[in-house]
């Protein structure tokens, strides 16, 4: 699946998006960041705090407990500060 | 029910050619309210701010919270339209027009949808100072958070 | 505290122009909420209203309310302006414009502006109908009282 | 005193403005209704049903029982549907 970042998770990460293949034991957006937080030092310090972060899933709002199932895309970004 | 007007770009837009859209030739309008926001500067080292957003997924998400206003208004009218890129003090960041028969649902429409867009609707402000220091991502304000919450206690239409 | 903008006049405004009055070169306001009121004709039977007002008392009226608004609020700006004579259908009747740092004042004081002028400024509205027929003054609604009264059990600065 | 009426108060009564002196006994905005009122069939008209008319002084809303005092101007009208 396709994983994309923004603002200061993407800046953390270093990379806007990318595509990432999880074991099909990560079945959560949960699981999921539990999985990247294990990636290297960038990925752990974009998900160090969780309640910063939220999830997409194919441009929709999900909750942390949000299957992946057969998502085709997934964004992390912080609390929105539009308008 | 109508089909809102969603736009989201980099250029600036123009509020009476909008307002114009929504009510020409019409005579069943009686009340527009349109709110335009503005990136503000008051401690003078703002030069700008950078608006970042998720493509796709800023329009889509500005559509559902038109949808849910348009289900709770009986609206004649709603554009909305959110700029993005580098935003300099002074300037246009965000226009919601509300165009319905009275002034009660077009102000409740409007507001609701600026609730909803600041804590839903996928966009990120960075400033850039003017002495050229990094600068830091905005931080979300639980004001928001509370002002957008404050509208499911809320019954559909004003009693008034 | 700022002066109000207020005029009272035969002439049809421009939103636009008025908007750019208040915020132009400003760097501290965040927030317009304009609301414009137009004469609405569903029905298709209506030539024109006809707004008489109260000369002298229709101004002084609208600058109390304004200044009231202006106690109460932290505004930037505030304009109203408010037509009398022949208004066809279509055609805008008020605007208010109400200008601040952040949404929530604006739209709370634009709205209480409305609110106010509806019960408060002297103008009456006759209907001259399309088929030449004597038309009625239009009857103040209850619920317009109602939308005024409710401004008095609420804080002055909305909880957000 | 100068008196001024508007919309129906103003076509009931047939005249947009006019000078009355009212007895010195006349004291409150209701007590020169009354007086009004008696002064023929327009005003009866225009006053009949009380509750539907409002009064200024000098330009500023009042009740019906505000003195009339040294006010220069008392205006009649119905209750007002601008906006």
């Amino acid at each position: 699946m396709k994983a994309v970042y923004f603002a200061w998770v993407r800046e953390r990460i270093g990379v806007a998006e990318e595509e990432i293949t999880p074991p099909a034991s990560v079945q959560t957006v949960e699981q999921l960041v539990d999985w990247l937080a294990a990636r290297g030092e960038g990925y752990a310090a974009a998900f160090a705090n969780r309640k910063s972060v939220r999830a997409a899933l194919d441009k929709m709002h999900v909750t942390t407990q949000t299957p992946i199932a057969s998502a085709r895309e997934i964004a992390f970004f912080p609390p929105m500060t539009g308008g | 029910m109508i089909a809102p007007t969603v736009r989201v770009q980099a250029e600036d837009f123009d509020v009476v050619a909008e307002e114009t859209r929504l009510t020409q030739g019409r005579r069943d309008i009686g009340a527009v309210v349109a709110f335009t926001g503005l990136c503000r500067d008051e401690a003078g080292t703002l030069h700008a701010l950078e608006l970042e957003h998720y493509p796709g997924m800023a329009e889509a998400e500005i559509v559902r919270v038109a949808e849910a206003a348009l289900e709770r208004w009986p609206l004649m009218g709603l554009t909305v339209i959110h700029r993005y890129g580098l935003i300099r003090p002074g300037a246009r960041i965000v226009l919601v027009i509300a165009a319905a028969r009275h002034r009660a649902e077009a102000f409740a429409a409007a507001e609701f949808m600026m609730d909803y867009l600041k804590t839903r609707a996928p966009f990120w402000k960075k400033t850039h100072r003017v002495d050229g220091a990094q600068g830091d991502w905005v931080e979300a304000k639980a004001s928001d958070d509370a002002a957008t919450a404050r509208w499911d206690a809320k019954p559909s239409s004003p009693a008034r």
